[in-house]
C-alpha cells in the first residue's frame, strides 16, 4: 500500500513511537503493568503495521527471516541460560539471589534479564507467525 | 481549587453529551459515509473534552502527561483509521448515497 | 537525503524525550536503558529510511502550533454543525463526494491536510494521492468551505523536503 | 437473594460464554468458526480466573502508597501468560486450517468428511 | 482513597454492563454467518474483555489482552481469511438439537455448581487465603519489585514462565512447519 | 459523582455503537462501530484509571490509542489487494467484498 500516501507517511512516523512504547513497557514491568510478554506483542504489532503498509518484501529486507529465527531461539536461551548461570554459581535453577552480592539487586537483574528473554521470543515468534501467514500466498 | 474542579466537571459533562450525540448520530444518518461524520464527533471533540477534564483533575504529574499523550496519539490514529476505512469502503465498491441536486455541480469544479 | 545526521539526531532526541516523559524514573539504569532503546529504534528506522529513502522533518516549528490552534477552532465549529444536523428532524444532509486538487508540495503536508479534513466532522478524506484528495462531505457548505482553500492555506509547508 | 444474584452474576455470564463457545465448537462445521468458538471459550476461562482473583474495594496488585487491599496476583500471572499462549495456539490452529484448505479445497467439516469417505 | 464509594459504584456499573455486552456479542458471533463480520465482532469481544480486566483490577492481564486483541489476533484471522478465500459460512443442513441439549445440560450443571462458590469479590474466599498473603506482604522485601504480578511471574513462578515461553516457541515452530514455506504448486508436480 | 455520569455516558455510547455493529447493513458499518467502541474503551479505561487513582492503568489506554487502528489497516489491505504480501504498487486491485 505504498501508493496510499496517508498510510505510508503515518506508518513512517508512528512506527518509532509504537516501538519506543514497546521498549518502555518491556523495561517498566517492575513499576507498572507490563513486561516481556506485552512488550513483545506490541513490538511485533509495530512491525506488522509496517509490513501491511510497505509490503512483505520490504519488511523482510529489514528483518530477514533467519534473523527472526535466531532471535526467537536467543530469547529462550537467555531465559534458560539465566537459570543455568545461577546453577553454575552454586544455587538452584533461576535462583536470582546469587546474581549480585545484594539479593534484592540480584532479583532485580534476574527479572529484567528473563523479561528481556521472554520479550525477544514473543516478538520474534509473533512476527514469524505473521510472516508465515502473509507469505503463504506468494508462489 | 473548587473552580478547577467545576471546570473539569463541565468538560467531562460536555464530553459525555457529545459522545451520546455521536452514538445517536450513527443511527440517524442513512448510509455508511455519512455515519463516518457522526463517529468523527465522538473521536475528536468528545475524546478531547474527556481527556482535558481528566487532566484538570489529576493536576501536573506523569498522569496528566500520559493523558496528553493519549490525546495526541488518538489524534494521529483515529483520522488514519477513519481514512483507511473510508478508502476500503470506496475500493470495496460501496456506493455513497449522494445528494442528487448538487452532485454534478460540485463534483469537478469550484462553485463560484 | 540532505541532512541525514540532523534528522537522525532530531528523531533520537524526540524519542528520548518521549521515553523520559513516559518513564518518569531518573535513575541511571532506566535512563541508560532508554538511551539504548532509542539507539536501537533509530537504527531500525535508519535502516528503513535507507531502503525507501524518505526523511524526517528536523524542525517542529511554530507554524505547526498555529495550525493546531486553527484546527481546534475548526473542529469545534464543525462539531456543532454536525450535532445540529443529527438532532434536526427530517432529512437535513446533502452528502457530496468530490475530488479536491492539491497545491501542497510535500507528502507530509498533504497528509496533515488529509488528516485535518478527516478530523473536522462533516468532511472525511477518502482517498489521497499526490495531486488530489477525494473528500466525502456531509453538506454543500462544508464542501464549499474546503474549496475556498482556507484550510489548505493554513497547513504548514514542510519546505525542507524535496 | 439479591446477594446471590450480584455475587454470582459474573460466574453465570462466564458459564454462558463458556457454553456459547462450546456450542459453536460442537455444532458448527466451518473450521474458522470453530476456532472463533474456541476463542470465546478461552476468554470465558480467563474471565473466570480473574473473577476469582477479584477482591471488592481492592486494587491492582502493584504496590503503591495509600492502598492496602490488593486483588490476588496469582490468577493474573496464570492468565497473562495464557493469553499469549492462546494467541500462538490459535495461530497454530489457523495454520492447520490453511493447510486443510490447500489439501481439500474447503474448510467445511462435512465436505472434508465426504472427501475422506470417497477415497 | 477518597473516591472509594465512587470506585465501587463504577466498578459494579461497568462490570455488569460489559458482561452483558460480552454475552450479547457472543450470541451475535454464533448467529452471524459472514466470517468477516465474525472477525470484526471479535474485536469488540476483545475490547470488552480488556475493559472488564481493567475493572476487575487486573492491569497486566488487560494490557496483554489489549495488545493481543487489538493487534495480533484480528490480523492473523484476516490473513487466514485471505488465504482460504471463504467469506461465508455454509448454512448448517439441520437444526443442531443434540449439541444444544449437551450444552444446556452442561451449563445447568455448572450453574448449579456456582451456588457453592463464594460471592464475587469476597475477600474471605479460599482462593484469597492460600499464597496471596505471602505474595502481597513479602514480595517487595524479597524481590524489590513493586508490581507483584511481575514478581510472581518472573521470580516465584519462573519455571512456569519458562514453560510458557517454550510453548510459544514451539507453537511458532509448528506454524513455520505447517505453512512456513511458499506454496508449492501441485499442478507442476503432476505435469512432470 | 461526575465520574459515574461519565462512565454511564460512555457505556451508553458503547451500547449504541454495539447496536450499529449488530444491525449495520454493510460490513463497513460494523467496522466503523468496532472502531468507535475502541475509542470509547480508551476513554473508559482513562476515566477508571483516574477515578481509582491507579494512573498506571493509563498505559493500557495509551497502547489502545496507538495500535487500535491496525485492524482497520488490515481490512483495507485485504479489500484492496486480497492478500497480505504485496505492497500493491502495481495498482492491481484485489477481489471486492460485499
Amino acid at each position: 500500500m505504498k501508493h496510499n500516501l496517508l498510510l505510508r507517511v503515518i506508518a513512517k512516523y508512528l512506527f518509532p513511537v509504537i516501538a519506543l512504547f514497546a521498549f518502555y513497557v518491556q523495561f517498566h514491568g517492575d513499576f507498572g503493568p507490563g513486561g516481556g510478554f506485552q512488550a513483545g506483542v506490541i513490538l511485533s504489532v509495530a512491525f506488522i503495521f509496517y509490513t501491511l503498509v510497505y509490503g512483505l518484501e520490504t519488511a523482510e529486507q529489514i528483518i530477514p527471516p533467519y534473523v527472526l529465527r535466531i532471535l526467537a531461539s536467543t530469547g529462550v536461551l537467555i531465559y534458560a541460560g539465566t537459570g543455568v548461570v545461577t546453577m553454575l554459581m552454586g544455587g538452584n535453577f533461576l535462583d536470582y539471589d546469587l546474581l549480585s552480592l545484594n539479593p534484592i539487586e540480584g532479583q532485580h537483574i534476574g527479572i529484567l534479564v528473563i523479561e528481556l528473554g521472554g520479550g525477544i521470543t514473543v516478538s520474534a515468534i509473533m512476527l514469524m507467525i505473521f510472516f508465515a501467514f502473509a507469505g503463504r500466498a506468494r508462489s | 481549587m473548587i473552580f478547577i474542579e467545576l471546570i473539569s466537571w463541565l468538560f467531562i459533562a460536555t464530553g459525555a453529551l457529545l459522545g451520546i450525540a455521536g452514538g445517536i448520530g450513527i443511527h440517524r444518518f442513512p448510509d455508511f459515509y455519512s455515519r463516518l461524520h457522526a463517529v468523527g464527533i465522538t473521536d475528536t471533540l468528545c475524546a478531547a473534552m474527556f481527556l482535558i477534564g481528566l487532566c484538570l483533575q489529576t493536576g501536573v504529574s506523569i498522569a496528566s502527561l500520559k493523558l496528553l499523550l493519549i490525546f495526541i496519539f488518538l489524534f494521529f490514529s483515529s483520522p488514519t483509521a477513519t481514512h483507511a476505512l473510508a478508502n476500503a469502503a470506496l475500493l470495496g465498491g460501496l456506493k455513497p448515497e449522494l445528494d442528487e441536486e448538487y452532485h454534478g455541480h460540485c463534483f469537478d469544479r469550484r462553485p463560484d | 537525503m540532505k541532512y541525514p545526521v540532523k534528522h537522525i539526531i532530531s528523531l533520537g532526541v524526540l524519542l528520548f524525550a518521549l521515553w523520559l516523559g513516559l518513564s518518569g524514573q531518573l535513575n541511571a539504569l532506566m535512563v541508560s536503558l532508554g538511551l539504548a532503546s532509542t539507539i536501537v529504534i533509530v537504527a531500525i528506522t535508519h535502516r528503513m529510511d535507507t531502503i525507501d529513502n524518505e526523511t524526517y522533518p528536523a524542525h517542529m516549528n511554530l507554524l505547526l502550533l498555529r495550525f493546531w490552534l486553527f484546527l481546534a477552532r475548526e473542529v469545534i465549529v464543525a462539531n456543532i454543525d454536525v450535532i445540529k444536523r443529527i438532532f434536526r428532524p427530517g432529512k437535513n444532509i446533502s452528502p457530496q463526494l468530490f475530488e479536491l486538487p492539491l497545491t501542497l508540495k510535500t507528502d507530509l503536508s498533504r497528509v496533515i491536510y488529509a488528516n485535518a479534513i478527516t478530523m473536522t466532522p462533516g468532511t472525511v478524506s477518502t482517498n489521497l494521492d499526490k495531486k488530489t484528495v477525494t473528500v466525502h462531505a456531509l453538506s454543500i457548505e462544508a464542501a464549499q468551505d474546503l474549496y475556498s482553500g482556507r484550510m489548505a492555506n493554513a497547513v504548514p509547508e514542510d519546505y525542507e523536503d524535496e | 437473594m439479591i446477594d446471590i444474584i450480584f455475587g454470582h452474576y459474573n460466574y453465570w455470564i462466564v458459564i454462558f460464554l463458556m457454553m456459547a463457545g462450546f456450542y459453536t465448537v460442537i455444532s458448527r462445521g466451518n473450521l474458522i468458526k470453530k476456532i472463533a468458538g474456541l476463542n470465546i471459550f478461552q476468554t470465558s476461562v480467563f474471565l473466570l480466573y480473574i473473577s476469582i482473583g477479584y477482591v471488592s474495594e481492592g486494587t491492582t496488585p502493584i504496590i503503591a502508597e495509600g492502598f492496602t487491599k490488593y486483588s490476588n496476583p496469582l490468577p493474573h500471572v496464570l492468565i497473562l501468560t495464557a493469553i499469549v499462549v492462546s494467541v500462538s495456539t490459535i495461530a497454530l490452529g489457523l495454520a492447520l486450517v490453511v493447510r486443510i484448505k490447500e489439501a481439500y479445497g474447503t474448510i467445511e467439516e462435512d465436505e472434508i468428511h465426504e472427501q475422506d469417505m470417497s477415497l | 482513597m477518597k473516591n472509594i464509594t465512587v470506585t465501587v459504584l463504577i466498578d459494579a456499573l461497568i462490570d455488569i454492563t460489559l458482561l452483558a455486552f460480552l454475552a450479547i456479542t457472543a450470541i451475535a458471533i454464533i448467529h452471524m454467518r459472514n466470517l468477516f463480520v465474525i472477525i470484526m465482532l471479535f474485536g469488540i469481544f476483545s475490547l470488552h474483555s480488556a475493559g472488564l480486566f481493567v475493572v476487575m483490577d487486573a492491569a497486566d492481564v488487560a494490557f496483554t489482552e489489549a495488545a493481543v486483541g487489538a493487534g495480533i489476533s484480528t490480523v492473523l484471522m484476516l490473513a487466514t481469511l485471505a488465504l482460504t478465500k471463504n467469506h461465508e459460512e455454509k448454512k448448517p443442513p439441520h437444526h443442531a438439537r443434540l449439541p444444544l441439549l449437551v450444552v444446556l445440560i452442561t451449563g445447568g450443571a455448572l450453574v448449579y455448581g456456582t451456588y457453592d462458590i463464594p460471592s464475587f469479590g469476597d475477600p474471605m474466599s479460599p482462593a484469597q487465603q492460600h499464597v496471596k498473603p505471602h505474595y502481597i506482604e513479602r514480595s517487595i522485601e524479597e524481590t524489590g519489585v513493586a508490581n507483584i504480578v511481575t514478581a510472581v511471574l518472573a521470580s516465584y513462578r519462573g519455571y512456569d514462565t519458562l514453560g510458557e515461553v517454550t510453548v510459544i516457541f514451539t507453537a511458532g515452530i509448528g506454524v513455520m512447519l505447517l505453512i512456513g514455506g511458499r506454496l508449492l504448486r501441485r499442478k507442476k508436480q503432476e505435469d512432470d | 459523582m461526575i465520574y459515574t455520569v461519565a462512565a454511564f455516558a460512555i457505556l451508553v455510547t458503547i451500547s449504541l455503537a454495539l447496536a450499529r455493529a449488530f444491525m449495520g447493513p454493510t460490513l463497513y458499518d460494523r467496522i466503523l462501530a468496532v472502531n468507535m467502541v475502541g475509542t470509547k474503551t480508551v476513554l473508559l479505561i482513562a476515566v477508571f484509571a483516574v477515578v481509582s487513582e491507579r494512573t498506571d492503568m493509563l498505559d493500557i489506554a495509551l497502547m489502545y490509542a496507538l495500535i487500535n487502528f491496525i485492524g482497520v489497516v488490515a481490512v483495507l489491505k485485504l479489500v484492496e489487494q486480497g492478500n497480505f504480501h504485496t505492497s500493491g504498487d502495481d495498482g492491481k486491485g484485489g477481489p471486492s467484498l460485499k
